[in-house]
């Protein structure tokens, strides 16, 4: 089966379509979980995900840019991770809840 | 002095007079007001004697006329503010200034128990000068302005005792039926303008061409019809004569000048001005001479049945007025214009006669509580006799020659038809009646003066204009005798106004065999003398057997309730126009203003705001609700941009 | 430079207004700068040439010129007027005001001071975004006098006349912004002004409604049928006029609407001739029935401000039909009701505060009788009601003679369903005049603890040059028309190539002889 | 522009370009630094303001020293990595602007002076640095960078208020929802490099010209990372979290929010929107046209329904990216880029003039750190502060674009740029949102002066406030006025952009 | 043929999708936390297997130990007793969510099929090039001189994210007690 043999056969567009399953997969977990942390998580997942892709160019395109990029958002990850936990505690210090349907006070 | 400065005196005298009066408008005291007022009016009176016998004699000059200022000058369209007499305004002119003086004077008693002589006066003097324009004016427009300002000044007096609700609104009647006329001689004055170019009498008359035009919607018969519309409302003809009758509610004297004499016989006078014009819309022609006609026998009948001394004398006037329509339109404008003169005395002169009779009454107007007056009132009673048979049309009082004449000109114009000659017998016959039934009841027959009323001769400023009127009533038709009369009559005086008028008036183009003497003699004995019979049968009926009008009204009840309360024609006005308009009026405001333009705003802000609300609702805190926008914009845009 | 001087002269006043230490001393320092601002006003006779058909003193700097703005102040003989309609209303209605506003007078002041420097810029703006930022400047010191100093329902009137005016006027900033590119395009040069604005030649498409000149056109003139109002985006202004305080609705009627009206005189039709042709049914039967359906509507108010606003209606839909006679009579009758309007319906708004300060009413239904009790008052209402009906001899007449006189030049079924409304409008005032001052004595004239007292000097001061004009523009148009003639003559003729020349020799022979031909061929086809 | 060797990758003109940014920085952090010397005692806050308004007007000095003789011309350091242009130069002078005003508005600010505020404006200072990264960047991942860097500081800004519940809240769902946009864009970013293969704002342009057409993935990369940018100036569908951080931010970081961040997010969407090559696409066009028209429509018939004056305000700021957006929209896809993103820019420095005095008199309106100003609560005020109630309403009519105000030629270069280039649509809706935003925009007037008034309420003495309002409003008037200039200088920014 | 490297990618995006899902869909937070773990290990060797060693080993530092730790940590910080709904509610809200992001997904997919897919430059994965030393080099070089300016920021970042961490964790809030 050539065709599927083609098909299968690993390419760049395998990684991108890893990658863009995994950015929805995020984005569903931002739009659908409640629990604040759950949802941080699903954001550091869609960073990975973009990530793969821009490995996945790297690699495929022999230009180490992309990769110096990843560098830049795995930074940029953890600086938000930072932010987003430390925001997390505190809004958890005045809300005694992680619960995000909590958190609907402005509205309108 | 020269012709300017004669102008000039004439027309600013009353002028003059008027912001005398008006600036002391709080003043009681009547005979000074009434001294200026009439002093003011001599003047005028004078000064156009003087400028009138410069077409006179030796050197007679065609008009006399003075140029003041441009008045407007807007493109080709130049109006100048300059006055002319010739011999049909000089007619006019000496009606108005004379009659207007002695009514001046007559006021001066009438009006000196009343609270604002000094604004009475002054509004007494406005008129003379608007009437003055419009007699003088060179061109339409400054006729106009005439028009409008006796308009105005008729509706200041009518309402002059405001406090009444029904005098004011009286007035404003009159202001408006006349704006109604007013409006079609707006119409009238752009046509005359767009088709010659002028609105100068002169010019107009000389760029008139020799070619009837036959069509209803030419621009000659427009522009007539348009202006007969400016008359019938200033001159109170059908269907806009309705004013006249309610325009008794002002002073008497006021009745009598304006409502009688002058103003109202302004669209006659315009006629008869712009003649030239008119003759070459024979359709227009046709039309006026039925409307005069009608006008004449439908105010004569409704004459028939009024108790007011004032509201006969008013339906007569719009009979008379009938009468000078229907000699416009058979073309006998010279007979109109005579017509007009005489009225102009014999009208004045009963309204003043009533105005005596009101003033002795103190205030009482019904016929029916009068009677046997000519006991306590001789003068009255005698000058108002002169007038009564001056009206009805007896040889040699001046209404007998031009009533003739125009009856005469009916019959054999080229424009008339013997049916209008019917009409003008019958309105003849009915004046007859109801002038006579005036007579009997207020003067004759049986006092019914209430108890409390003591009759009393007016003052000599009150009688003294009465007796020159009477005069005038008498010999004012002798001008304008019937050649056919002429001829059988000791000296064989000719018709002085026909020689007076030739040249300015033209005669429509006789067609068929001549009109003999004989038939006119005939004419004349058949109206004559059935005016004098009906005259004999009211007087049969008011003095001599009292109880016979009740007796003869029962047999015709239906007839009599219709012409008693005029033809319903003012309740058709309210139930069809008036009120429809006003109802409508409400309804506009209340379904277009209201509920459609305002409604559809609020609509259209309905929407922006519910659109708010829903934005609003969309914004319901929910951070997850906000992330699913943010990916439906996602999944949105992408699939718009790379479908 | 005396046109900028005119025009922000009052400006420099309202700061000084400001500056007022003591509010006694307020409304004499603004009189008298209202004063001064008329003076110097009174100085264009003496440097205005009233033969030059074109515009004249032109002061022209670059304002923005990367956007091709020009700070561009010009006066011709359209303007001249109305520029000193603006500067002598704005005393009187200092004076008139005199009494009935009584907090926050410095506001006041300044507000009007505000509002006159935007008038009269607007008057004499000759940039097309000149012209708009005056034309929308003028709309904050109404609305700050309407909703500050106004009625009841004050807030919700000056909302409503806000954003009204706005709505429309928005548009015209797109249409002029599309001017400018065009000007570009076709001139090599972005340019509001307006001089060169009328050399551009816009395609039209008869007919069809999706080509620019007819786009531009409905754009430009909803703007300013707003303004003026006309038919049926009117309902602003007798709201407005409700609510506003009398100098309000002074400055309101007698000048803002002119506004609408110049707008159409200055920018629609000489941008868009052909459109502005084709069109011209469409406006001249809105004309028209404005004239008719706004007095009918005046006819059955029962508040009297609220006829006189209707009556503005009425009036303002002469001076439309006028204009889109497009004929020198109909466009001179346009210029001078807009002079008439402004003088009578000032005055007309100025007589009803009077009364209204008097009995803080204006129900028609309540007075009765009041000539008894206010002879004087009585009198000058009446004075200017037969201004405002267009008696001969007061100036209503000449301007609505003119235009019905155009009108009837260009089409006859409109001149004669216009002409309809001299008769209504006879009805409406006369009704009104005879319900509050004939009859007997209404509720509030006879009321025994309040009574009435007559017209105070200061109120007859302040009517006096109203009534004087009311005359002297009646019995002398002459004297007024001249200074209009030739810029009216030059604007009707050239129309369709309409140029604002600068210095050419004056056309008035022209224009006779170009009538005579006229009415000759008018007459012939007549015979 | 390779070194060739790796010892001169970074030359002086390199670090004379960053230079005015690093000595703000560096400025900035010594009360942050003397703090913990000082034995971790709270600093005098007017210290810290001191330190941080030196630290701009030095930035200021420094980027007038630097750039300005040669304003308008064009550098590029860092190996390309950012652009000093006329833009970056003007752009600078308005983030200074923006950071030293609302600063001054913290100080007096009850909920944001006293503790922390040491922090509070180190990281103002910070983000600052981020939006001038932003501003001068010529690479996407710079461009990145910058956004993450303006943005971190601003979520942790938002949650620094002394107000206790909404804050917070705030803070957390700009944070998330800033991510979660943030991820979008750098798919966007990595799709764009695979495609182009670098990230170079040049070479994307050029990639813009050849492949827009041709290239799906690189189509998605360009949609994502516009729509990373709509989310930073509150673009619709991705506006919602406006109104609700605006109104949960302290009012001094809402002013310095709703300014900062669009303008700089603005100059950076012009720069990547920069390229001929987007005509090719006419779908995109459409599809922007209706996020501009959109947005202008939400913002204003939502503020309509507000009664809070701060979410007022953050619905007319979501319309007034809507306007900007026009002008862009215009830029992009027209084809006098320059002249449109003149407008844009000119646009730009108009609302933040109008919206930073707004806030400030909302800040100065603020009695304590719990106070939420409905729109009601100025009655009485025009009458009992004349000025402070005329600095409003200019404001307010500036905003609503009332002629002769800075608002209104604003409109007019944007409207002017839309109809240059036959967008009769975007002008038109423009247009019909203006005047629908009149409505909004005159409520604060009317009540101000027209309600019954009611005992005005004692406003603070706030110097540095007050002046900024009264400032603000006397600048709208008068740039307004004298726009020509203005507008001269943003266009001579604006010339050497390509 | 299969390869043993496309084996692996197999092998590895399963598990990469699998925990990835088990990340979304798990109801204990900590099995959240886990299953990112262990999602954020199979991307690192994806890293590698895409000869990007050096990013492999930053990314198991990085984010499979510093940041899942931190989110470990503060799961049990929270320590919360009661239960919590692990999804949204909203049948209407939560089915435009996932048709939202199905058609992203479908679109992404699409695109990538078309573009790629199709294209046989981008199939076979080209030997590398340089060996992983000289890629971490390239990386190096790249950074510090291309991306200096780059570098500096995010060195810049961290050091305000550090302030601004440490700062959040101190806000008090409240007026009264604040004015010292």
């Amino acid at each position: 089966m050539p065709i599927l043999d083609g098909a299968l056969k690993v390419g760049l567009d395998h990684y991108l379509y890893l990658s863009a399953v995994l950015f929805v997969l995020g984005m569903i977990g931002v739009m659908m979980r409640r629990n604040v942390v759950v949802i941080l998580m699903c954001i550091e997942l869609m960073l990975n995900a973009v990530n793969i892709s821009f490995v996945a160019f790297s690699r495929y395109a022999e230009n180490v840019n992309g990769q110096v990029m990843v560098f830049f958002v795995m930074t940029i990850a953890a600086a938000e991770a930072a932010v987003g936990l430390a925001l997390a505690v505190t809004v958890f210090k005045k809300f005694r809840e992680v619960n995000i349907r909590f958190f609907e006070h402005l509205k309108g | 002095m020269s012709n300017t400065v004669l102008f000039a005196i004439l027309l600013l005298a009353p002028l003059i007079g008027f912001l005398f009066n008006g600036l002391r408008w709080k003043s009681h005291n009547a005979y000074l007001a009434g001294t200026v007022a009439t002093v003011a009016a001599g003047i005028s009176f004078l000064c156009s004697v003087v400028l009138v016998s410069k077409l006179f004699g030796e050197g007679a000059v065609p008009a006399v006329s003075a140029k003041f200022y441009e008045w407007m000058a807007i493109g080709g369209f130049n109006v100048t503010a300059g006055f002319v007499i010739d011999h049909i305004s000089a007619i006019m002119v000496l009606v108005v200034t004379g009659v207007g003086t002695l009514i001046h004077l007559f006021s001066i008693g009438y009006m000196s128990h009343d609270e604002r002589p000094s604004k009475y006066f002054a509004y007494l003097n406005l008129f003379l000068f608007n009437m003055l324009l419009l007699i003088l004016g060179e061109n339409l427009l400054l006729m106009f302005v005439g028009w409008e300002g006796v308009g105005l000044c008729s509706y200041l007096l009518i309402g002059f005792w405001f406090s009444d609700s029904e005098k004011a609104a009286a007035g404003m009647k009159a202001f408006i039926t006349n704006r109604i006329g007013d409006a079609g001689f707006l119409l009238g004055i752009f046509t005359i303008f767009f088709l010659f170019g002028t609105v100068n009498f002169q010019e107009i008359i000389g760029r008139v061409s020799g070619v009837p035009d036959l069509t209803w919607t030419g621009p000659v018969t427009l522009a007539c019809l348009f202006l007969f519309i400016g008359a019938t409302g200033k001159s109170a003809q059908i269907p806009l004569y309705v004013w006249l009758p309610d325009a008794m509610a002002g002073p008497t004297p006021v009745s009598a000048l304006i409502h009688a004499a002058t103003m109202v016989t302004a669209g006659v006078y315009m006629i008869c001005r712009l003649n030239p014009l008119f003759l070459m819309a024979p359709n227009v022609l046709n039309v006026i001479a039925i409307i005069g006609a009608a006008t004449a026998v439908m105010a004569a009948t409704i004459g028939l049945t009024q108790w007011d001394i004032k509201k006969v004398l008013a339906y007569s006037t719009v009979s008379q007025l009938g009468y000078m329509f229907l000699a416009c339109g058979v073309g006998a404008f010279g007979a109109a214009m005579f017509h007009l003169m005489t009225h102009a005395f014999f009208k004045a002169l009963m309204f003043l006669g009533s105005g005596s009779v009101i003033h002795a009454m103190e205030g009482e107007q019904d016929i029916r509580k009068m009677g046997h007056l000519k006991k306590y009132l001789p003068i009255t009673h005698a000058t108002f006799f002169i007038g009564w048979v001056a009206i009805i049309g007896m040889p040699p009082f001046a209404g007998f020659f031009s009533k003739d004449e125009i009856l005469w000109k009916a019959f054999t114009s080229p424009h008339g038809h013997i049916l209008l000659w019917l009409a003008g017998v019958i309105g003849a016959v009915c004046t007859a009646f109801y002038m006579t039934r005036l007579m009997a009841l207020t003067f004759w027959g049986k006092s019914r003066v209430p108890e409390s009323v003591h009759p009393h001769e007016s003052p000599p400023s009150m009688s003294i204009p009465l007796i020159i009127l009477a005069v005038l009533s008498v010999v004012g038709g002798w001008i304008g005798i019937p050649h056919a009369l002429g001829a059988i009559l000791p000296g064989h005086p000719g018709n002085w106004l026909e020689h007076w008028l030739h040249g300015v008036i033209l005669e429509p183009a006789a067609h068929g065999a001549h009109p003999s003497a004989t038939l006119e003699l005939a004419l004349m004995g058949v109206s004559v003398s059935l005016a004098a019979l009906s005259a004999l049968l009211a007087y049969n009926f008011y003095v001599t057997n009292p109880e016979r009008p009740a007796q003869f009204v029962s047999k015709i009840r239906g007839l009599y309730e219709l012409v008693y309360n005029k033809y319903f024609v003012d309740e058709f006005y309210f139930a069809r126009i008036i009120n429809p308009l006003i109802d409508a009026s409400k309804g506009m405001w209340a379904y277009i203003d209201v509920n459609f333009i305002d409604k559809t705003t609020y609509a259209v802000s309905d929407v922006v705001r519910g659109m708010g609300s829903a934005a609003k609702s969309f914004q319901n805190g929910n951070l997850q609700q906000y992330a699913m926008y943010i990916a439906l914009g996602v999944a949105v845009t992408m699939f718009l941009i790379l479908r | 430079m005396l046109l900028s001087l005119i025009t922000f002269l009052p400006l420099v006043f309202a700061l000084l207004i400001c500056l007022v230490p003591k509010d006694s001393w307020i409304r004499p320092v603004a009189l008298v700068l209202a004063l001064v601002e008329f003076a110097v006003s009174l100085y264009l006779f003496k440097v205005f040439d009233p033969a030059a058909p074109g515009v004249q003193l032109i002061e022209r700097m670059a304002w923005v010129p990367e956007a091709g703005i020009t700070y561009f102040m010009a006066i011709d003989g359209i303007s001249f007027w109305l520029v000193l309609l603006t500067t002598l209303l704005t005393p009187i209605a200092i004076l008139g005001s005199w009494t009935s506003i009584d907090n926050r007078i410095k506001g006041f002041h300044a507000a009007v001071f505000v509002l006159q420097t935007s008038m009269i810029g607007s008057f004499l703006a000759m940039d097309a975004i000149l012209f708009y930022v005056f034309f929308e400047l003028s709309l904050v010191p109404m609305y700050f006098m309407v909703g500050i100093w106004g009625g009841t329902r004050r807030i919700y009137a000056t909302m409503k006349f806000f954003i009204y005016t706005m709505a429309g006027s928005l548009m015209m900033l797109l249409a002029i912004i599309y001017l400018m590119f065009t000007a570009r395009d076709t001139l090599g040069m972005m340019t509001a002004s307006l001089l060169d604005l009328y050399t551009l030649k816009i395609p039209f498409v008869a007919g069809s409604f999706l080509n620019p000149q007819t786009l531009l056109f409905f754009a430009f003139s909803l703007a300013f049928a707003i303004k003026v109002p006309m038919f049926p985006v009117h309902t602003w202004l007798p709201d407005a006029h409700v609510e506003a305080p009398t100098p309000g609705s002074v400055i309101l009627a007698g000048v803002m609407l002119k506004m609408g009206s110049y707008g159409f005189l200055r920018f629609v039709l000489p941008l868009f001739p052909e459109a502005a042709e084709y069109y011209a049914w469409v406006f001249l039967f809105l004309g028209v029935v404005g004239i008719i359906y706004g007095a009918l509507v005046a006819m059955i108010q029962p508040d009297i401000k609220k006829l006189v606003a209707y009556s503005s209606v009425s009036h303002m839909g002469y001076v439309m039909i006028g204009l889109f006679a497009m004929n020198m009579y109909g466009v001179t009758g346009s210029v001078y009701q807009m002079l008439n309007h402004g003088v009578s319906t000032g005055a007309l708004f100025l007589l009803v505060g009077m009364i209204y300060e008097r009995t803080h009413s204006r129900e028609i239904s309540k007075y009765g009788g009041l000539a008894k009790a206010m002879p004087i008052y009585t009198i000058l209402f009446i004075i200017v009601t037969m201004s405002s009906i267009a008696v001969p001899m007061t100036n209503g007449f000449i301007g609505e003679f003119m235009i019905l006189m155009g009108t009837f030049e260009a089409s006859r079924p409109f001149a004669i369903a216009a002409v309809t409304g001299v008769v209504l409008g006879a009805v409406y005032m006369l009704w009104m005049v005879k319900r509050v001052f004939f009859g007997p004595e209404g509720e509030l004239v006879k009321d025994e603890h309040h009574p009435l007292h007559d017209l105070s000097v200061r109120e007859l001061v302040v009517m006096a040059p109203l009534i004087v004009l009311i005359f002297w523009m009646g019995l002398f148009p002459n004297h007024f028309l001249n200074y209009s003639k030739a810029s009216i003559a030059n604007f009707v003729e050239n129309r369709d190539n309409y140029r604002l020349v600068l210095d050419a020799p004056a056309t008035s022979e022209k224009s006779a002889a170009t009538f005579d031909v006229k009415s000759d061929s008018v007459a012939k086809a007549g015979q | 522009m390779n070194p060739t060797t790796p010892m001169d990758f970074v030359t002086l003109k390199d670090m004379l370009s960053i230079a005015p940014m690093a000595v703000m920085f560096l400025i900035s952090m010594i009360p942050l630094l003397m703090k913990p010397l000082l034995g971790n005692r709270e600093l005098n806050p007017k210290t810290v303001l001191l330190y941080n308004v030196g630290a701009v007007i030095v930035a200021a000095f420094m980027t007038t020293t630097i750039f300005g003789p040669s304003f308008g011309g064009k550098s590029t350091a860092f190996a390309n990595a950012i652009v000093i242009d006329g833009i970056t130069v003007w752009m600078s002078y308005l983030v200074y602007l923006v950071t030293g005003v609302p600063l001054m508005l913290a100080y007096d600010h009850v909920a944001t002076r006293g503790r922390q505020f040491t922090e509070f404006a180190f990281l103002m200072m910070s983000s600052a640095i981020g939006m001038l990264i932003l501003i001068m960047s010529n690479d996407l991942i710079v461009t990145f960078i910058g956004i993450e860097t303006m943005s971190l500081c601003l979520y942790i800004l938002v949650a620094m208020s002394k107000e206790q519940v909404l804050s917070k809240e705030a803070a957390f769902k700009y944070f998330v929802l800033g991510s979660f946009a943030s991820a979008i864009m750098l798919y966007g970013v990595a799709l764009l490099y695979g495609t182009v293969g670098t990230t170079y704002y040049p070479d994307i342009w050029v990639g813009v010209t050849k492949m827009i057409t041709t290239n799906r993935m690189f189509l998605t990369g360009i949609v994502l990372v516009i729509l990373g940018f709509a989310f930073k100036v509150s673009i619709f569908p991705l506006h919602a979290w406006t109104p609700d951080v605006y109104q949960g931010a302290s009012t001094p970081v809402t002013a310095f929010m709703s300014t900062a961040v669009k303008a700089a997010t603005f100059v950076s969407f012009l720069r990547f929107m920069n390229s001929e090559g987007y005509a090719q696409a006419p779908q995109l066009l459409t599809v922007m046209t209706w996020l501009a028209v959109l947005t202008m429509t939400i913002g204003n018939v939502a503020a309509i329904m507000q009664s809070n004056f701060k979410r007022v305000l953050a619905y007319s700021s979501v319309s007034n990216s809507g306007y900007a957006m026009v002008g862009l929209i215009a830029a992009g896809f027209g084809a006098n880029y320059n002249g449109a993103a003149t407008s844009v820019l000119f646009y730009l420095f108009s609302y933040t003039l109008m919206t930073l005095g707004s806030f400030g008199l909302v800040a100065l309106f603020e009695k304590n750190e719990n106070t939420s100003l409905e729109v009601t609560d100025l009655r009485g005020m025009g009458r009992k502060y004349p000025w402070l109630g005329m600095a409003l309403t200019v404001l307010m009519l500036s905003l609503a674009g009332i002629p002769p105000t800075l608002g209104f030629f604003g409109k007019f270069f944007v409207f002017s740029a839309a109809i240059e280039q036959d967008m009769y649509w975007l002008a038109f809706w423009g247009v019909i949102n203006s005047v629908i935003s009149v409505y909004f925009y005159l409520r604060p007037i009317v009540v101000m002066y027209m309600s019954e008034d009611k005992e005005a309420e004692v406003l603070p003495m706030h110097i540095l406030t007050r002046g900024a309002v009264i400032l603000a409003a006397v600048a709208v008037v008068v740039l307004g006025l004298l726009s020509s200039p203005v507008y001269a200088l943003v266009k001579k920014s604006v010339v050497n952009l390509f | 043929m299969l390869t043993s490297t496309d084996f692996l990618f197999y092998v590895l995006a399963f598990i990469s999708v699998f925990f990835g899902a088990a990340v979304v869909i798990a109801r204990n937070p900590i099995y959240s936390a886990m299953s990112l773990v262990i999602t954020m290990i199979s991307v690192a060797f994806l890293f590698g297997a895409l000869d990007a060693w050096f990013l492999a080993g930053v990314q198991l530092i990085v984010y499979a130990g510093a940041v899942t730790v931190l989110f470990v940590m503060v799961l049990m910080l929270f320590d919360l007793k009661h239960e919590m709904k692990t999804f949204s509610k909203g049948l209407l809200g939560n089915g435009v969510k996932l048709i939202a992001s199905g058609v992203t997904l479908g679109m992404l997919l699409v695109y990538i099929w078309s573009t790629y897919a199709t294209e046989p430059t981008f199939k076979p994965l080209p030997p590398a090039a340089t060996s992983s030393i000289k890629a971490t080099k390239d990386l190096a070089t790249s950074l510090f001189t291309d991306y200096i300016f780059a570098f500096e920021a995010i060195g810049a970042l961290l050091l305000i994210i550090a302030v601004g961490a440490v700062t959040l964790s101190r806000i008090t809030g409240g007026t009264h007690h604040a004015d010292s």
